[in-house]
């Protein structure tokens, strides 16, 4: 029976979720929480299995889908580095799913909750799996709108601006990336990765469609510049949801970027690219980190954090272009994707330990939390952990990111990308412990904190923990990278 | 799996896992949480103790780690990382039963032990990383863990002091980071014990490796709070008392410091820092941090402030060790971490007691504590005597290495700085013990509560780790010839030979021919002021008998001990205990003259410290080394300076009239006699004389001493009271003594000689003097005057040097030994020594006018010696001279014939007859002049003690003054700047200009097709 | 210049109309019309690719895309105007409030 | 239009129009580059049309050659009506009446119009397996019948209960995930239909997805077009 369903593991793995979501838009809120609870689960033992014959076989597992082959049809590859999101989005959409079903009182607005969200769940897998620049156009639309529907689903008016907003950013994202496939469909012919890597010339079209594909993406990534349609969204969304933005749906976009720029190999394809995303990386810790710390709302402030902590992982292309060998280039790369994956983790913990923390003291105003600590521990311990990470000392996966980019940033001679990564460190520091010395402190008045059941609580607290830990035990997630990145930049230096 | 590795997994994991089971426990459970911390540090110090056992027994170290970013985040054992690891175990396991008495009644117990826990936890971690990556990872986590401690109270100020924490350690730890990873991409990092830079880098790579061992000193320099970076740990005051004992004295700056001992020892190595010439900088920098800090801690009047910069200073000991880098200085720094960590926790511990007890925070309230809390205040007086480095307890150990380690690296300017630092550790450290035992305390104190809860200490839990952690900070100093003590542990790790870290040499004592007459001076002397002193009244009388006892002590060690570092040690015992004796009577003005006397004897005990180092590197005997080594004149000039202070050389005798004045009855016979000769002891057995010609030397002490004796002479006898005039007289005695040692100097065969003589005219001396005093006691205080004046009479004559008086054979046998001076000198002398003889008569006349004079009203019933122990004193001064005929000294012998004979008297007879008819003369010339005003406007005004007024009270002037008024800190808005950005930011997110902005980074990315 | 290439500047014209259109114009229905005008104009130059194959039958492959892309479109459109209705009902705006306090 | 909406700035107007235009050049440049030869997947296309087991090549990519974009396609739609539904108020379907009053001319129109576009819905389904045609266009057809039938008042929106219409749309999507489902109980790839099960299942599988399009497109437009009645009154809390 299990030789019988392991090659067929991915189809299966999305053909869970796509019927979990489908059967939890028939039927009503508890029976549909169950759904979801189930899929999660399930979902995770399926993508460690896939992982773990990822890693056993050393090689990338490519599934062809209606066995037609890369120029027909489409295929699904899933090497180390695609292994490493989905575990992450099972991780997180694991903890999530746990939280949302101890956070939404069973009421009938919420009903579609868990549709939309394992919808979402599986446009993440589908996603990361896809090998196809046409079928990421598709997977990018369902991740869009089910992202739109769950922040918009609240109702409140904020949700409502911060959803019209999203939505009108991203769908435009979507047709300059449409637009670019296209151009790159003229120019080459293929839609599929691995042929494009062989096939790619360096012709006014196909750089004209990689720009357009980059600039789509760097849209929905929300980098700098472009990055007015996160804060809102992030903030006014319901906890779990925002978790989810800023954690899984945000590296979606960053994924295929990724992607992009090794198999255009971007950086000779149009010469100025890497280097700007870089410049705008900067700013963007510079800038998020500044905005964070003047926030007055918590969530807003969180949010902000992302912005900032988005610009980590675009430091990662100037290296990668600046390095001269493929050792590292290959450091360079997994620094980003492990930054990814940590921040991630820790993002989440602290969205949805801000969410019970602001389900607890009834608003989201910072200075109505003063003196937090003494009277809901956990979730303020659960939130300086999380900071911990962000900030990137040393317990915390934040910390080895840092360290692989000071280290790519020095073994390549650009030493100012290390320069960047150390002082964001220290601007995150800033508004991490600001609202931990409040929480810490004694409020003016004293703050009575509603009761919040244990699964709010504790759910933020494991993913938390579970930064630290890939912290200290950075090393499996690194050995899974390697060999994919490896072989990624290996094309790109030939 | 071996036991040693599962040991070492122990010792790690123990505190992290005792943290998280006390943050599970939650707030209330306050037994379960005691039982939990302890058995989580028993456990832990246990484990660590077993590394050390293994290490001990000479079994090999071991490693076991997790690959992590191209390193193993792993764990070692060896002998630098197994001491700093037990220092944090043992502390943590003492502060566990301190904590929890302290913080029985705040809030947030759990959050506080779980993070405490974490510290050591941390601190352990560095302790035994294998390499700089985890040892990284641990110090950064013991910022993290260490904020929450610091800004606990959640007050305004602790968030303050905690944020100001913060910004220093992220900031030093982002620029350790750097350092780390470049290091890392280099090729180095590893702990290996000659250094792991790989070979051919040094030279390659110089600049490079230069910039990370800035990068990484100043990454551990903020913990280890060097100069620019230690702002943070007088801010991190605001933590609770256990915090700032065992994290901010032991664990976290320990930590900083630690770090830099594994970058200089184990990644670079000594030679390889030697040769980047990184490590003089270093030096200088610490150097002036010791310097800096002591100014500061001055100024503080809060007690844990003080105390904070004093952890400053003593931290950059420890980097001044480092930084000189030879075997003995970094053995010394090592075991000063151990010291430094025993000694400062108590002092941390004993103001949190203060604090909770009685509520002091200031220095200015601490009068009288002593009286309050007396356990207490002697451990945190024995804490304070170590730090300043006084003999026997551990400071002085470390001390000691650091000045040898300092020479054997062929640097004398950390003799100075670690002299300096003394005076100045002194300087703010003994006011507060001298408040605490002298000052007047507070009414309520006095009486011993009968009846309710305050009980007279603090609580048992306060007190009692108070205690342990003083014995064992004091116990160590005199041990550290033990296996196990951390001097000879450190030792072992750099290789030094324990014979130079341990300042103690096996065969201290030796009695020689001086030796054995300054015994007899002190035993007979102590003895009858003993006596005397005995019945002194008053609530202080205990206090009183100690200090006389240990003054006592000191001076029969002193007469006894030939290895510098025991003379040392009793020498400094006797002069502190001096100062009890000083200050002790209520007739001096509030411890004016204690204080002078203290002032003085401190910068005696510095110079002192620094002449004995010069001469004690290497095996041989002091004076020998002394001779050949490159600083002879240095240490000569320090051995004079010092022992000068003691007994009044010119310019620096203001402290003697004031203190002989207010000396406790009874007890100024032994000042004088006895403490005041310790000088010239040290003088006669420490002056390279015998050996070598010292012409220049010679002069210069020749001429000082006879200045001293006229200056003496003149001054003294216009004084209005006696024990000034008698001062005075031991000031010229003293001086007179000095030409002879002067002579000695010069002229090397002379020296024996010399020093024979100079050791009569001291027994001589001191028996005259102490019965002088004596003689003035009875007539003060007792009603038969009519003993007295004979008695006054008699040691008078004797010091004149009457003929068949022991005065007159010292004078002769000094006389013999000026005999072998060239030409010049020994006519000069011929002239000037009957001058001092002259001069001694006025003031033996002075000193029977006064006695004449004073009338018997003031007699009150205080202290009288008998008359007979007196009288015995003052024959014995007499006749000592006659009594040393059987010493078979040649030159003894030779002089007493002399004497005899009819040439020698008339020669002796002679200045004595000059001296009585000049002292009638004036006598009669004043009593025309002035026939109305006293005789007191005669008194001509000693320059010195202007002098020494002038800067004690500028001395007073630094004390702190009240602090000025806490402005309350105006609570800063956000950054202006930052509010624009917020309006940037609106701007920026409105839907048009953020998609034209979209629309030109299209255009942007699509232009740089076109390149 | 061949017919398809008119086609292909056609496209690329209609997009950047399109863009105009979201970014400058203020109501959010203008913002979703500048969206389809800008799918059109994708579909335009998919469609024309396509064309460039010889023969009778254009290459299959793009016009897939175009269907699936034309579907997709509807399908956020038709979610954008089911919010803007609610915006609009919820609060009776029709433009992205900038003013709004929280943004 | 409302003219409370103040004309967009000038200054950000020239500036949009600038951008726009410079983008457009370069557009322009990159378009006219590509190549006019036909780069070789057209021919595959071909030869792989007979074992596609449909003649249309577009069908046959669609449903067959690169099914899998369609399943995640009908995915998103199904997922826009989620969205639609998830941002209505109360309940499922608005059970307001949507036109005021019958309209004589709308009513014969619908009488006449909408049998015819039932019939030619169903020819477009069964053309699409040779020409043009398929499941999306009939499934548009049928919707706009379903709305020109609401719209007329004929039919009132509570006609099907809630739960039906759930069903309806959603087993469009199911029947076709299903379909894609089976080939792997007989030991091949997703979506890898066994040669001679091609066209059946192929059929079966735009049978339904016409009705399920139908339905999605009929409440999206019922669901959002509620009338403006008085209890609709802005702003009003419910």
């Amino acid at each position: 029976m299990l030789d019988l369903i392991q090659p067929q593991l991915p189809a299966i793995t999305l053909a869970v979720l796509l019927f979990a979501a489908s059967a939890a838009f028939l039927v009503r809120f508890e029976r549909a929480r169950a759904i979801a609870l189930v899929a999660a689960g399930v979902q995770v033992v399926l993508v460690s299995w896939i992982t773990w014959i990822v890693v056993g076989q050393d090689r990338v597992w490519v599934y062809t889908i209606g066995g037609w082959g890369a120029p027909l049809g489409i295929d699904l590859t899933i090497d180390g580095v695609s292994a490493v999101m989905m575990l992450l989005t099972a991780v997180v959409g694991c903890v999530v799913t746990v939280y949302s079903a101890g956070y939404f009182p069973p009421k009938d607005s919420y009903r579609l909750f868990w549709s939309l969200w394992l919808f979402l769940w599986a446009a993440l897998f589908a996603l990361f799996a896809s090998n196809d620049i046409f079928n990421l156009y598709v997977c990018l639309e369902l991740l869009t709108i089910s992202a739109v529907g769950l922040v918009a689903i609240s109702g409140e008016r904020a949700a409502l601006f911060a959803g019209m907003r999203y939505i009108l950013s991203a769908l435009a994202g979507s047709l300059i990336y449409l637009f670019g496939v296209a151009l790159v469909y003229a120019s080459t012919g293929v839609l599929d990765f691995d042929l494009l890597a062989t096939q790619v010339s360096i012709d006014p079209t196909t750089q004209a469609g990689l720009a357009l594909m980059v600039i789509g993406l760097l849209l929905k990534t929300a980098l700098f510049p472009m990055h007015f349609w996160l804060p809102p969204a992030h903030a006014n969304a319901v906890a779990p949801v925002s978790a989810v933005l800023s954690a899984l749906v945000v590296k979606g976009s960053f994924y295929i970027i990724f992607k992009l720029m090794h198999v255009f190999t971007g950086h000779e394809m149009i010469p100025g690219l890497a280097e700007l995303m870089g410049i705008l990386g900067v700013c963007a810790i510079i800038w998020g980190s500044v905005q964070a710390f003047t926030q007055k709302r918590l969530k807003m402030m969180v949010a902000y954090s992302t912005v900032a902590q988005i610009g980590y992982l675009f430091l990662l292309f100037p290296l990668v272009a600046a390095a001269d060998d493929i050792q590292t280039a290959v450091l360079a790369a997994s620094a980003g994707l492990f930054h990814a994956v940590s921040h991630g983790l820790a993002k989440g913990a602290m969205f949805l330990t801000a969410g019970t923390i602001v389900k607890a003291v009834g608003s989201d105003r910072l200075e109505d939390m003063a003196g937090l600590s003494r009277l809901a521990p956990i979730p303020a311990f659960t939130f300086a952990i999380a900071g911990v990470s962000m900030v990137g000392l040393p317990p915390s996966g934040g910390f080895v990111s840092k360290w692989l980019y000071v280290s790519s940033a020095i073994e390549t001679g650009a030493w100012w990308w290390a320069g960047a990564v150390v002082v964001g460190g220290l601007l995150a520091a800033l508004y991490i412990f600001k609202v931990i010395a409040l929480f810490m402190g004694s409020g003016k008045e004293p703050l009575q904190v509603g009761v919040s059941n244990r699964v709010i609580t504790i759910a933020p607290l494991v993913l938390a923990l579970m930064s630290l830990v890939i912290g200290v035990f950075g090393q499996p997630i690194l050995d899974l990278l390697y060999p994919a990145v490896e072989s990624l930049t290996a094309g790109m230096m030939r | 799996m071996s036991l040693l590795q599962l040991a070492l997994m122990i010792a790690v994991s123990a505190p992290w896992v005792s943290a998280i089971i006390i943050f599970c426990l939650g707030e209330t459970r306050h037994r379960t949480r005691f039982v939990i911390g302890l058995m989580g540090s028993a456990v832990t110090t246990s484990a660590v103790g077993y590394l050390g056992y293994h290490l001990a027994q000479g079994g090999a170290g071991t490693s076991l780690g997790i690959p992590l970013l191209g390193f193993t985040f792993g764990l070692t054992v060896d002998r630098l990382g197994v001491i700093f690891a037990l220092l944090a175990a043992t502390l943590w396991l003492v502060t566990t039963f301190y904590a929890t008495g302290y913080m029985s009644h705040l809030k947030d117990k759990a959050r506080f032990f779980g993070f405490f826990a974490i510290c050591v936890g941390s601190a352990i971690g560095i302790a035994l990383s294998s390499n700089l990556l985890s040892l990284f990872i641990f110090y950064e986590a013991l910022t993290l863990a260490t904020y929450p401690l610091v800004a606990h109270k959640g007050s305004q100020a602790a968030i303050k002091g905690g944020r100001t924490y913060l910004a220093y350690a992220l900031t030093g730890g982002a620029v350790l980071l750097v350092g780390v990873v470049w290091l890392h991409a280099l090729g180095g990092g590893a702990f290996v014990a000659s250094g792991s830079i790989p070979v051919g880098l040094l030279d390659t790579h110089s600049t490079q490796l230069t910039a990370i061992f800035a990068m990484l000193i100043a990454g551990f320099g903020v913990k280890a709070a060097l100069f620019p970076a230690h702002g943070w740990l007088p801010a991190a005051m605001v933590a609770p008392a256990p915090v700032s004992a065992l994290l901010h004295a032991v664990a976290v700056v320990k930590a900083g410091v630690f770090g830099i001992a594994r970058v200089i020892l184990d990644v670079f190595g000594i030679e390889a820092a030697s040769a980047l010439g990184v490590l003089d900088p270093l030096a200088l920098l610490a150097g002036f941090t010791i310097i800096y800090a002591s100014v500061k801690a001055l100024k503080q009047d809060d007690i844990k402030k003080r105390l904070a910069y004093s952890t400053i200073g003593q931290l950059s000991y420890m980097v001044l060790g480092l930084a000189i880098g030879t075997p003995i200085a970094i053995a010394a720094a090592l075991a000063h971490l151990v010291h430094h960590a025993l000694l400062k926790i108590t002092m941390f511990f004993t103001a949190g007691v203060l604090a909770e007890e009685v509520k002091i925070t200031r220095v200015s309230e601490m009068d009288g504590v002593g009286r309050r809390m007396p356990l207490t205040m002697l451990a945190f007086s024995l804490a304070a005597l170590g730090i300043i480095g006084i003999p026997p307890i551990a400071g002085f150990v470390s001390k000691w290495g650091l000045g040898l380690g300092a020479l054997e690296g062929g640097q004398v300017w950390p003799l100075a700085v670690l002299a300096a630092s003394s005076v100045l550790n002194a300087v703010y450290l003994l006011p507060m013990i001298g408040r605490a035992w002298f000052g007047t305390p507070k009414p309520e104190w006095m009486n011993r509560p009968e009846q309710g809860s305050k009980r007279f200490e603090g609580s048992r839990l306060l007190v009692l780790p108070l205690l342990l952690t003083a014995g064992l900070g004091s116990l160590i100093g005199p041990l550290s010839f033990m296996e196990v003590s951390p001097t000879r542990w450190a030792s072992a790790i750099t290789g030094a030979s324990s014979a130079m870290t341990v300042p103690w040499r096996s065969a201290p004592f030796l009695l020689d021919a001086t030796g054995t007459l300054f015994l007899i001076l002190a035993c007979v002397v102590w003895l009858v002021s003993a006596f005397s002193a005995w019945h002194v009244e008053g609530q202080h009388r205990w206090r009183f008998r100690i200090f006389l006892l240990m003054a006592a002590c000191g001076s029969i060690g002193l007469a006894v001990a030939h290895d510098p570092a025991m003379f040392y040690t009793f020498y400094a015992m006797m002069a502190l205990s001096a100062y009890g004796l000083i200050a002790h009577s209520d007739r001096a003005p509030q411890g004016g003259a204690g204080r002078v006397y203290m002032t003085y004897t401190v910068l005696g005990e510095a110079l002192l410290l620094a002449a004995l180092l010069i001469g004690s590197l290497g095996t041989d005997s002091f004076t020998a080394t002394l001779v050949d080594s490159p600083w002879r004149d240095l240490g000569i000039g320090l051995l004079l300076a010092a022992f000068g202070i003691k007994i009044g050389a010119i310019g620096v005798h203001a402290w003697m009239p004031s203190a002989y004045d207010s000396a406790a009855s009874g007890v100024g016979a032994a000042l004088a006699g006895v403490a005041s000769s310790a000088g010239i002891i040290g003088l006669i057995r420490f002056l390279p004389g015998g050996a070598v010609d010292f012409p220049g030397w010679g002069s210069i002490v020749i001429s000082a001493g006879l200045v001293a004796a006229l200056f003496g002479a003149l001054i003294g006898s216009t004084q209005a009271r006696t024990r000034r005039v008698l001062a005075y007289s031991s000031m010229s005695q003293f001086g007179i003594m000095t030409v002879g040692i002067g002579a000695g100097l010069a002229n090397s065969q002379v020296w024996p000689v010399a020093v024979s003589a100079v050791g009569i005219y001291l027994v001589h001396h001191g028996f005259a003097k102490a019965a002088l005093f004596g003689a003035d006691e009875i007539v003060l205080h007792s009603n038969t005057k009519r003993w007295a004046l004979p008695v006054i009479a008699l040691a008078g004559l004797a010091l004149a040097g009457m003929p068949l008086t022991s005065g007159a054979i010292a004078k002769l046998a000094l006389k013999e030994s000026l005999g072998g001076l060239p030409g010049q000198w020994k006519t000069f002398l011929d002239v000037m020594l009957p001058l001092t003889a002259i001069g001694t008569t006025l003031l033996m006349a002075r000193v029977l006018q006064l006695s004449w004079r004073v009338d018997p009203k003031q007699r009150g019933r205080s202290a009288t010696p008998s008359a007979v122990a007196v009288a015995s004193l003052a024959v014995l001064a007499f006749f000592t001279g006659m009594l040393l005929w059987v010493m078979p000294d040649p030159a003894v012998q030779k002089a007493v014939e002399k004497a005899l004979g009819l040439y020698g008297v008339l020669d002796l007879m002679l200045p004595f007859v000059i001296g009585v008819s000049v002292f009638v003369a004036a006598l009669v010339f004043v009593r025309q002049r002035a026939k109305s005003g006293p005789l007191a406007n005669l008194c001509i005004p000693d320059p010195f003690i202007r002098a020494t007024e002038y800067v004690d009270t500028a001395l007073i002037i630094h004390r702190p003054k009240a602090a000025e008024s806490g402005r309350e800190p105006k609570n800063r808005r956000p950054l202006p700047s930052l509010d624009r950005t917020n309006i940037a930011e609106s701007y920026l997110l409105t839907w048009p200009v953020a998609s034209t902005l979209i629309a030109g980074l299209l255009l942007l990315v699509l232009v740089l097709t076109l390149l | 210049m061949t017919q398809i290439e008119i086609y292909l500047l056609a496209g690329a014209a209609m997009f950047c109309i399109g863009l105009y259109g979201l970014v400058v114009r203020p109501h959010l229905l203008h913002k979703v019309m500048g969206l389809n005008v800008m799918a059109v104009a994708v579909f335009l130059v998919l469609v024309s690719v396509a064309r460039r194959v010889p023969g009778p039958t254009p290459d299959a492959l793009p016009h897939a895309m175009v269907l699936t892309g034309i579907v997709v479109s509807v399908a956020a459109t038709a979610y954008s105007l089911a919010l803007i209705k609610r915006i609009y009902t919820e609060t009776g705006a029709v433009t992205l409030q900038e003013t709004d306090d929280d943004a | 239009m409302p003219n409370n909406i103040e004309r967009p700035r000038r200054a950000q107007h020239i500036v949009a129009v600038g951008l726009l235009v410079a983008v457009f050049v370069l557009l322009a440049r990159a378009v006219l580059y590509i190549p006019m030869h036909d780069t070789g997947v057209a021919s595959s296309i071909q030869d792989n049309l007979q074992i596609s087991g449909v003649l249309n090549p577009v069908t046959a990519v669609l449903l067959n050659f690169r099914g899998y974009d369609t399943l995640l396609e009908i995915a998103v739609l199904v997922l826009a009506i989620i969205g639609v539904l998830s941002l209505q108020r109360e309940g499922m379907l608005a059970s307001g009446r949507l036109a005021p009053f019958a309209d004589p001319a709308l009513s014969l129109l619908t009488r006449i119009l909408v049998p015819m576009m039932i019939l030619i819905a169903g020819y477009l389904l069964w053309a699409g397996e040779k020409a043009p045609g398929g499941a999306f266009q009939a499934g548009s057809i049928l919707g706009a019948a379903g709305v020109l039938v609401t719209l007329s008042g004929h039919v009132r929106p509570g006609w099907l209960s809630p739960a039906i219409v759930k069903i309806i749309i959603a087993v469009g999507f199911v029947v076709f995930l299903v379909a894609a489902i089976i080939p792997m109980f007989f030991d091949k790839n997703l979506l890898e239909y066994p040669l001679h099960l091609a066209k059946p299942l192929i059929i079966l599988i735009e049978t339904w997805l016409t009705f399920s399009i139908g339905m999605i497109l009929v409440t999206m437009f019922i669901s959002s077009a509620a009338p403006i009645t008085d209890d609709y009154v802005r702003g009003d809390a419910t």
